[in-house]
């Protein structure tokens, strides 16, 4: 193993009310993997961007070969050698490949911009990388995967010495995984130095050297890879096991009525030909990998995206679901994967996101009926266990789980009796996680059926009666949760791929 | 819990203390033109003078605040008005309309140009800013055209048709100030209190939410732009009744004064965010102003001077404001 | 934190540049009030007066400012002369007003941009027992006893003055005029929204087709409907052997004036063209640049007349572009206005003091009773 | 090359702006005999020079997602400030210009710094600068129209940069040079220089290309300080065409040139546009302007079929996202 290139130490950031990172100590090896973990908010992108001049630092030393430093941007930064290839994609998307790949650094003729040189340089690289992708595409035209690829082949035309990856395998298929791999480990030959961050324990394990947790802001400890196990890790991320034996039997009868039917459901390329069925009282997992269509499927049968054909039975009656209206009267309620965005109104309180859905049973007249609206947001929030000083209090404020809370308090206020979540735990702590499981279980006993996307194998084996699992567009499989094993799961998801 | 719990507080805190800064704003610029007059800009006459020539931007103001609700614009609402004015002013001195017919045709136009840029945005997804400069061309040439480019004097007091002017004040009495309180007061309860304006500030907020929550999104936020209509055409019988005379081809002037008095009360340019007392208090502000600059002996260039620098203070206080908070 | 600064200085730097253009000389009324104290020593009256003029758009309205410094000058009175930004900013003009009555001055000249807005002002000022003296427009509706004097042109017969002396040239052209070979006359009009603009416009149409008709021509007018309609006598336009087009741009600019003209310059059969106030009669000039069809001489092209004056104006009829103007006399309107106002304010009774249109021409331009008024 | 592919679609929109160019010609041409005449080519090219300039400066805010609306009344706040210094303060022509031109810089600077170091949103930030301007000019000048020297004096010799009359009296519209030169070199700038690149990248995605080590806050402030600067030209340009500057005039000019961006393919979200596609834009936009009162409509319709064809524009690509 090769000599330390960054050590980072006792690093100090707050954000007002947040004590963001504290003191953390980081230490990074030149040819070395060193994969950074730890839950949801645990600080580790922060860190990573302490490091590369995005955030300012509030106390604390980086040592870079040798030398205190502190860059003031990421410009600074990638001269230095230290380069991030981010967790959310940076694309400019009307721009092309290579403009893209340099761009802030062009190659010029003159004030003139070489744009020839540049695809010439672009195609070498990813020549090299033994990526193909054509530098004069534009860049909103490739798929996710491949401007993933575009985001490394960036970083490594920086001459980095140091490559941090931020969730680079969250928007790639397996394959892509595979080549990503490829392209590290050649990397590791150049003796260039990679902090990994993910939560993806298996690839963890085949990827990295040592492994870095952290949890609630501050540095846990380090573990060489190859000597620990992944309870090991799991046990210094959250501080206890939680790791739970899956379901091994369903409790719902096999003759419970189906509560919706869908039968050949096509929208684009990302659902095709996609059947299911939904019994009363149970979760009927989706799994697949990301990009498989789940969430395409989801969106189309709720009405947020046209689809093509297919037709949907509620309760055994054909219904036209051409908006999300028509399907939240029909007692469709969906949680979106990203509540930020799709689920919730940040700015308006509780109360107000409370009964979003059914403002119609909230009038008095032409009039809200305020009181009214509070009783039932306070009801869900006490049978939800929200934890919010009050109904009146902004959503925004609220942390991820119980912003969940608030929009799973909606769809109840709506009395859907068909709740589809899409990736219920994502962003969410573990404790909160836990109570959502539970929400979730007292939800199906109450006779609501549940559809759950979720990309975690653990939540799809521990929560699912039923598992239909999907890949590229595809629904490739159908399992019992008694027959279901990570095996057979990860078999029908990647089905095509190999 | 507890960080949030004092965040709360401190929002609450705020959102008063908006209004009193405001108001105490108005207050100090009251006095100081007062002073600088010397004294002659407290008459009672005078008082009542400014209020007649500024209900119609307070409707124009109150309009907008709507459609900024939504985290849109309207930047037609100046000529619209004029074209609603023009129009049924026409109507009525050239063919004769009675003129009951043509106040409710004023406020007509003004909701037949609500219709079309609310589905235009609505329903095409066109950027709002295209389609107020679209219908603005378009509000400034259908008047122009339908009154061969001639001016339009609505009747004066002492004709028979004249009663339309006591919309702004009947003997001393200032009724107009009563009508854009309450119809004021109507706003504020449709914005705060009712279904329409809980949609329409929700999807102001987040329109993505909004819709995936079963609301028929295009519809409220086409109504924004209706209601906004509404008022321009309401805006357009006070400012005949204030001014009696319009021209084709004008009006682009009201837009900037009415979007100031919204943006200094306190709503909020991207949407979600919007207070109609504020909007009130704000084209108060506005207005005090432009008669204060004026009461200086000040020409009208160092009016909009002004008012373009203090709205710029007031919408880098907001942003600032928002800034912090995240 | 730094960007705070910046902000306050960006605004501290605006509002300085604003505080200076203030002081050296922004708006008429700084340098009104200022040579008022001047003066103080002549034969003060120690009045006090409310000028309200249309806009300082045009240099029209320099010239009248002009006056009244003489009047103040001469008179040892004090006026304090605003306007709106724009000659169609009716709204502004009526708060102005309003405002110019709660100073309570001794007395207010008035230019109306529109007429009939402003009849409820007036009432106001009556009641303030405030006398008000119009000045480059009357107010026909004025309440009784409001308005104790209007030193005004009569517009009707200025326009007239243009076609009077226009016709002589085209004559021989008019007479030529068939069915089959008519003959145009355009006239470029301001968005007829003042009274004396289009009293103005009018009346060169009037005169222009009672001279026509007075040779024994049928004439029609075409063009913006306002005038076609409000215009007696006309026949049809394919009866016609003289056509009078009217054309009245979109809004004042002169950008759009110059489009209307050149609609007009680009028929063949056009020969004669008469804008009928600045920035109109800029625009035929303008539209002239590039067609380059102007002429004194009727048979090398068309003949064009304006009104008022300012530089390209003058510069075209030395140039023998246009065959000669109308001239109002800003300058003595607003002489005559403060003069009148202090009359009123010591208590002789005044009367309408009607001013001239004067047509002048190259040759004329330097006489006593034109060269003041010729304004750049 | 890289951007045939990149702007593949907006060849289409440009190929498609010169169609309609193509038809309104021929529909007048036919429709009005005095149409099809060089001296009304000359005019359109006329009206066209102050829109044309204001559309290549705008085109840059707009494609980096904003929009400059102080361009309208700027230009004759800039041309009546430089027209006062040239006719009452007696100083050169040529400094005249340049402040006209400086002017219109810095009132660029000042948007610059509202839009991208306050964060202020770029409509509203810039319609206060638009009011501002509105009042700028004539309070500096005191308030009065004012008229530059006309073509015939010597001081006038700068408006032959526009057009130029032979001895014979011949017109020739040299202005069109000026502006296909002025064309090609923003075209460069836009595709080929760092400037345009960034332009294009804020436009795209500010905060990745902040993250790309760009100093976008630079580029962003450029993107109005371009702006401002060519309306400081447009400035020049009408008062070449125009030589009388009236106070309170010029809002609504924007609209052309924001139109004519718009209409030539620029898109109202930022991100993409092309200096040409602006220039065909703004042809349109002028042949609607000079070509309606000559097929017997009245000015105003002009503002009516103006309304109309920017809407369309734009549900064109509305519809075109939607397949």
């Amino acid at each position: 193993m090769g000599d330390i290139i960054l050590t980072m130490k006792g690093i100090d950031k707050s954000f007002p009310g947040v004590h963001a990172l504290d003191h953390v100590d980081l230490e990074v090896r030149k040819g070395e993997v060193l994969a950074l973990m730890g839950e949801n908010g645990a600080g580790k992108s922060t860190l990573m961007k302490v490091l590369t001049g995005i955030y300012k630092k509030d106390s604390g030393t980086i040592t870079y070969e040798g030398k205190e430093i502190e860059f003031k941007n990421t410009r600074e930064a990638q001269d230095a050698g230290i380069v991030i290839v981010h967790q959310e994609l940076n694309m400019l998307g009307h721009l092309t490949v290579a403009q893209n790949l340099f761009i802030g650094r062009e190659f010029k003729k003159g004030i003139r911009i070489d744009d020839r040189k540049m695809n010439e340089e672009a195609k070498k690289l990813f020549d090299r990388l033994n990526v193909d992708i054509d530098p004069t595409e534009t860049m909103s035209h490739l798929t996710v995967g491949k401007q993933q690829m575009c985001e490394i082949a960036k970083a490594v035309s920086f001459d980095a010495k140091v490559i941090i990856f931020d969730e680079p395998s969250a928007a790639l298929t397996e394959s892509e995984i595979e080549e990503m791999f490829k392209i590290i480990r050649d990397l590791k030959k150049k003796d260039i130095a990679m902090v990994y961050i993910s939560h993806r324990m298996d690839e963890i394990k085949v990827i990295t050297d040592r492994v870095t947790v952290m949890r609630d802001g501050a540095y846990v400890g380090t573990l060489i890879t190859e000597e620990c196990t992944k309870e090991d890790i799991i046990n210094m991320m959250v501080g206890r096991v939680i790791y739970e034996e899956p379901k091994t039997e369903s409790a719902v009868p096999k003759d419970a009525p189906v509560v919706l039917k869908v039968e050949h459901l096509n929208a684009g390329r990302m659902v095709q030909d996609v059947s299911f069925e939904l019994r009363k009282g149970e979760i009927l997992g989706f799994s697949g990998l990301m990009g498989a269509g789940r969430t395409e499927t989801a969106r189309a049968l709720f009405g947020a995206d046209p689809k093509e054909s297919g037709d949907i039975y509620v309760n055994g009656k054909k219904v036209t679901i051409n908006n999300p209206q028509d399907a939240v009267n029909c007692g469709i309620g969906y949680l979106s994967e990203d509540r930020k965005r799709y689920g919730i109104v940040v700015q308006k309180t509780v109360a107000e996101n409370t009964t979003m859905a059914s403002m119609q049973d909230f009038m008095n007249g032409i009039f809200i009926d305020k009181k009214k609206e509070t009783e039932i947001a306070d009801k869900y929030v006490e049978a939800l266990a929200t934890k919010t000083p009050g109904v009146d209090q902004l959503v925004v404020n609220l942390s991820g789980g119980n912003q969940q809370k608030v929009v799973i308090a909606k769809w109840l206020t709506r009395n859907s009796d068909i709740l589809i979540f899409d990736e219920p735990t994502r962003g969410i702590d573990v404790g909160a996680k836990n109570e959502i499981y539970k929400l979730m279980n007292k939800l199906v006993e109450e006779g609501k059926s549940i559809i759950m996307i979720s990309s975690e194998m653990t939540e799809i084996l521990r929560m699912s009666d039923r598992i239909v699992v999907m890949c590229e567009g595809k629904k490739t499989g159908e399992l019992d949760i008694s027959e279901a094993k990570q095996e057979t799961i990860m078999n029908l998801a990647t089905r095509e791929i190999e | 819990m507890k960080v949030e719990k004092i965040k709360q507080n401190a929002f609450v805190k705020k959102v008063g203390f908006n209004r009193i800064v405001l108001i105490f704003v108005l207050i100090l610029m009251y006095l100081a033109f007062g002073a600088l007059t010397g004294g002659s800009f407290f008459g009672v006459s005078r008082i009542t003078n400014t209020l007649n020539y500024v209900y119609f931007l307070g409707f124009l103001s109150l309009g907008v605040t709507f459609v900024i609700a939504t985290g849109g614009i309207d930047f037609s609402i100046g000529p619209v008005m004029y074209c609603c004015a023009l129009v049924s002013g026409y109507s009525l001195i050239t063919y004769g309309v009675p003129m009951t017919a043509s106040l409710i045709m004023s406020v007509l136009i003004g909701v037949v140009f609500g219709v079309f840029n609310g589905y235009l945005v609505a329903y095409w997804k066109v950027p709002p800013f295209i389609v107020s400069m679209a219908s603005m061309n378009i509000a400034k040439g259908i008047a122009a055209v339908f009154t061969k480019t001639q001016s339009v004097s609505w009747p004066q007091s002492s004709t028979a048709d004249g009663w339309y002017r006591n919309f702004v004040s009947m003997n001393g009495i200032p009724v107009g100030l009563i009508i854009f309180l309450a119809v004021s007061v109507i706003c504020a309860v449709v914005l705060n209190k009712t279904k329409w304006g809980r949609y329409i500030l929700c999807l102001g907020s987040n329109e993505e939410a909004v819709r995936l929550s079963g609301v028929n999104v295009k519809k409220w936020k086409m109504l924004a732009y209706i209601i906004c209509g509404t008022l321009v055409g309401i805006a357009s019988i006070f400012f005949v009744a204030a001014y009696t005379t319009v021209q084709p081809g004008y009006g682009d002037q009201y837009n900037n004064e009415a979007i100031a008095g919204c943006v200094m009360g306190g709503t909020s340019m991207v949407g979600g965010l919007a207070s109609i007392s504020g909007t009130v208090i704000g084209v108060i502000i506005i207005s005090l102003l432009q008669q204060g600059i004026l009461a200086l002996g000040f020409t009208k260039e160092y009016q909009y001077i002004i008012t373009g620098l203090i709205v710029i203070a007031a919408v880098y206080a907001d942003v600032s404001a928002r800034r912090r908070k995240n | 934190m730094k960007k705070k600064v910046l902000a306050v200085l960006l605004s501290a730097a605006m509002v300085l540049s604003l505080a200076a253009c203030g002081s050296n000389g922004g708006g008429g009324d700084d340098a009104a009030s200022d040579s008022g104290t001047e003066s103080s020593e002549g034969g003060n009256k120690g009045y006090s007066f409310q000028m309200i003029v249309k806009s300082f758009q045009s240099t029209y309205w320099q010239a009248a400012i002009q006056g009244v410094e003489q009047a103040k000058a001469e008179l040892g009175v004090e006026v304090e002369a605003n306007g709106p930004a724009n000659e169609s900013d009716i709204a502004d003009q009526v708060q102005m007003l309003d405002d110019a009555i709660e100073k309570k001055p001794d007395g207010i000249a008035l230019a109306a941009c529109d007429t009939k807005s402003v009849v409820d002002s007036l009432s106001k000022a009556l009641e303030a027992g405030i006398p008000v003296v119009c000045f480059d427009t009357g107010v026909d509706e004025a309440p009784e006893g409001s308005v104790l004097a209007t030193v005004a042109t009569d517009n009707v017969a200025a326009g007239a003055v243009a076609a009077e002396n226009m016709f002589p040239v085209i004559e021989e052209k008019v007479k030529a005029a068939t069915t089959d070979a008519k003959v145009r006359i355009g006239e470029v009009n301001q968005d007829a929204t003042a009274l004396n603009i289009q009293q103005r416009g009018q009346g060169f149409i009037d005169k222009m087709l009672e001279l026509c008709t007075g040779a024994g021509k049928k004439v029609a007018v075409v063009g913006n409907e306002f005038y076609v309609n409000a215009t007696e006598g006309k026949v049809d336009e394919k009866e016609a052997e003289v056509i009078i087009e009217v054309g009245v741009p979109a809004q004042t600019t002169v950008d759009l004036a110059s489009t209307e003209a050149q609609k007009i310059m680009s028929k063949d059969d056009t020969i004669a063209i008469f804008g009928s106030n600045q920035t109109t009669a800029e625009g035929v000039i303008t539209a002239n640049q590039t067609l380059n069809k102007l002429s004194t001489d009727p048979e090398k092209g068309i003949i064009g007349a304006g009104f008022d004056a300012g530089t390209p104006q003058k510069e075209a009829i030395t140039n023998g572009q246009f065959i000669g103007s109308v001239t109002q006399s800003p300058l003595m309107m607003g002489y005559e206005a403060i003069v009148t106002l202090t009359k009123v304010a010591d208590g002789e009774s005044v009367s309408d003091i009607p001013m001239d249109g004067y047509w002048y021409t190259k040759d004329t331009m330097e006489d006593d009773n034109i060269a003041p008024n010729l304004y750049d | 090359m890289a951007n045939k592919k990149a702007f593949g679609g907006l060849k289409g929109r440009e190929i498609m702006v010169l169609g309609i160019i193509a038809i309104m010609a021929i529909l007048f041409s036919i429709l009005s005999p005095t149409f099809r005449t060089y001296p009304t080519l000359v005019s359109v090219l006329d009206n066209s020079y102050y829109i044309t300039l204001m559309a290549l400066g705008v085109t840059f805010p707009l494609i980096t997602g904003g929009v400059d609306l102080s361009i309208g009344t700027g230009l004759v706040s800039y041309a009546l400030i430089g027209g006062y210094l040239i006719v009452h303060q007696n100083v050169p022509v040529a400094v005249g210009i340049l402040a006209c031109i400086g002017i219109g810089l810095l009132i660029g600077l000042f948007n610059g710094a509202l839009v991208a170091l306050m964060d202020l949103p770029p409509f509203l930030a810039t319609l206060c600068t638009c009011m501002i301007t509105r009042g700028l000019g004539p309070a500096l000048c005191g308030g009065f129209g004012v008229s530059w020297p006309s073509a015939i004096a010597e001081a006038g010799a700068f408006r032959k940069i526009f057009k130029f009359t032979t001895a014979t009296g011949t017109v020739i519209p040299v202005g069109i040079i000026s502006m296909i030169v002025l064309v090609i070199i923003m075209s460069f700038v836009l595709d080929h220089t760092r400037v345009g690149r960034y332009t294009i990248a804020i436009g795209s995605n500010k905060e990745a290309t902040r993250l790309a080590g760009v100093n976008i806050k630079f580029y962003h402030v450029l993107a109005y300080v371009i702006s401002g600067f060519f309306a400081g030209l447009a400035g020049v340009a009408y008062a070449a065409t125009y030589a009388t500057i009236y106070p309170g005039s010029g809002a609504g000019f924007e609209l052309d040139a924001i139109g004519g961006a718009i209409v030539g393919g620029v898109s109202a979200t930022g991100g993409v546009g092309t200096i040409f596609g602006s220039f065909l834009g703004v042809i349109v936009i002028c042949l609607m302007k000079v070509g309606l009162p000559f097929i017997g409509l009245q000015a105003n319709w002009q503002q009516i079929f103006t309304g109309i064809v920017l809407i369309a524009a734009v549900l064109i690509d509305v519809v075109k996202k939607k397949e």
